[in-house]
């Protein structure tokens, strides 16, 4: 399937949702994650490769829709607790919950573009600039601005400062370049070894919330490659994964899948 | 003219930006009614005469500006200190908080499907949203509301002038 | 009135500042001798209607303004809003200043993730702060510290009295 890959054509990842809903021609209230979930994460590998900073907001949707779906294919996976216990705030208990709140994200949509033409109206009222000179002569200007500011309110400030640069420091110091190519070689030579592994072995050996989603993409490009098989006994068992064997390597090329940071 | 309609003239064009009734009557000690009759005056006037200015309620004061119609002249005079529009995401987060408010972050990026910390810190800058408290669940994250700046950017007179919540299908 | 000379009033009004013949020429497309005429009629009219506001030739432009004899009330306006006292945004560069003086505009704004233009420009206004220099690095960026007016208001001997933060970093 082709996409134009413009990455200033979706503003974030529910407009990005929204086209692959409308182009699907799927009535959005039956709409299922898994329909929807393969195409959104082919055109997330495509922008990440031509903007990595807007493929940060649609990587961390994707990780939601394949949660969402790894809850629907084992219902015994739950990350529940850790995306709680990082203070994540993008995560939606249900499908229907993440619908919904696309289907509230339209609306606003649609409204920020009425807002939009009001503002552009409004921008044509000019007002008399009030000079800094004017103000001046209202009076002792600086007792004026400043009679209430103390030396306490000065500390305050700086303290606040370097609360929010500790903040933000922090979080700096988090993405970390994982590579989808280094992740589909992990997944191969461990199969190579085991024959076959489950699912969940697979995913354990993840440390970090980035390579469990890398190696969750990963996976999926393997499976479409036809490098690997996934499959299910019966019904809630655990679902296998399997090497096909296929000795040609070429497609473990770091420059097609890029890295995921 | 009455002097207390010209001293209000002379107050709506020196403070450049909307002016309420309470602080007119503070300044000249006239009466909320007297004030709104005047400024009605006013207004209608500067109307029949076809004046390049205008009068407007605006952010819940009085505001003296322009006629839109003139926008072409007034950016020339003005050459580069055009006043700049907000982008698309800024936009879509500030209707939310207009709509929802008051409303925290996490309400806000649940809806948007996108982290919106450097877009509130933007809209914060620009005075268009205030925090407003914090709300009562675990944690006490910091709730937001738009400002009278903001209304005063969109030209309403209060919030009950934001347009209704659309939803159409494209 | 006719639409040139409400064009006039609004740029008169948006201006601020004298304007020159030659620069609203420029602008209306309008002869300096149309211009001459319209600026008197509107000007007449003004003080037939015994309008709040003025226009005078001054510096070699014209210029529009409050009537001088409501000068106490506008004070008493302009009095308010300088009673708001400092934007937060403007404590925080201030105690950035303050604290790491002196320090480059760019390094003020990696710290605070922000434009601080606007910020320092009101803060030299009002002589709380200057500049001390440049910075010997590439560019040769204008070096910013606290004033005597600074100290003055704090209470401060010296920069060596400001309290340590210290003991709340962790």
């Amino acid at each position: 399937m082709e996409y134009k890959v413009k990455t200033d054509v979706f503003e974030g990842p529910f407009d990005l949702l929204f086209h692959l809903v409308k182009k699907a021609e799927i009535d959005i209230y039956q709409v299922s994650i898994s329909q929807i979930a393969y195409q959104y994460l082919e055109y997330v590998k495509k922008i990440q490769e031509f903007n990595p900073e807007i493929a940060g907001d649609f990587l961390v949707m994707a990780s939601t829709l394949l949660k969402l779906k790894s809850q629907r294919l084992l219902p015994s996976v739950s990350l529940q607790g850790e995306e709680e216990a990082e203070g994540e705030g993008l995560h939606y208990s249900s499908e229907e919950e993440l619908f919904e709140r696309m289907l509230e994200y339209r609306k606003y949509k649609s409204t920020a573009e009425i807002m939009k033409k009001m503002e552009e109206e409004e921008k044509k009222y000019f007002y008399h600039p009030v000079k800094v000179e004017e103000e001046k002569a209202a009076g002792n200007h600086l007792k004026e601005y400043m009679g209430k500011v103390t030396l306490k309110d000065l500390t305050a400030s700086m303290e606040k400062v370097m609360e929010n640069l500790q903040e933000e420091e922090h979080e700096v110091i988090l993405p970390q370049e994982i590579s989808l190519t280094q992740k589909m070689e992990e997944i191969i030579s461990f199969l190579d070894k085991k024959e076959k592994a489950e699912l969940e072995e697979l995913l354990e050996r993840q440390r970090t919330r980035s390579s469990l989603i890398v190696t969750f993409f990963a996976l999926l490009i393997l499976v479409k490659l036809n490098k690997v098989s996934v499959w299910q006994k019966y019904g809630f068992g655990p679902i296998l994964v399997t090497s096909n064997n296929v000795g040609d390597n070429s497609y473990m090329d770091e420059e097609r899948w890029g890295t995921i940071g | 003219m009455v002097k207390e309609k010209a001293l209000l003239e002379a107050l709506f064009f020196a403070a450049g930006e909307p002016v309420t009734i309470k602080k007119v009557s503070e300044i000249t000690g006239l009466t909320p009614g007297e004030i709104k009759n005047l400024f009605r005056e006013l207004r209608d006037e500067y109307r029949e005469r076809n004046s390049g200015l205008e009068l407007r309620e605006v952010a819940g004061g009085f505001l003296m500006s322009t006629r839109p119609s003139f926008a072409p002249y007034i950016k020339k005079l003005q050459g580069e200190r055009a006043r700049q529009g907000l982008s698309q995401a800024a936009m879509e987060t500030l209707a939310i908080i207009a709509y929802k408010q008051p409303i925290t972050r996490l309400e806000i990026e649940a809806i948007r499907g996108v982290k919106v910390d450097k877009v509130l810190d933007r809209l914060k800058e620009l005075n268009l949203i205030a925090e407003a408290g914090r709300k009562e669940v675990l944690g006490r994250p910091i709730l937001y509301a738009t400002t009278r700046e903001f209304l005063k950017h969109f030209g309403l007179r209060d919030l009950s002038q934001l347009p209704s919540l659309e939803d159409k299908e494209e």
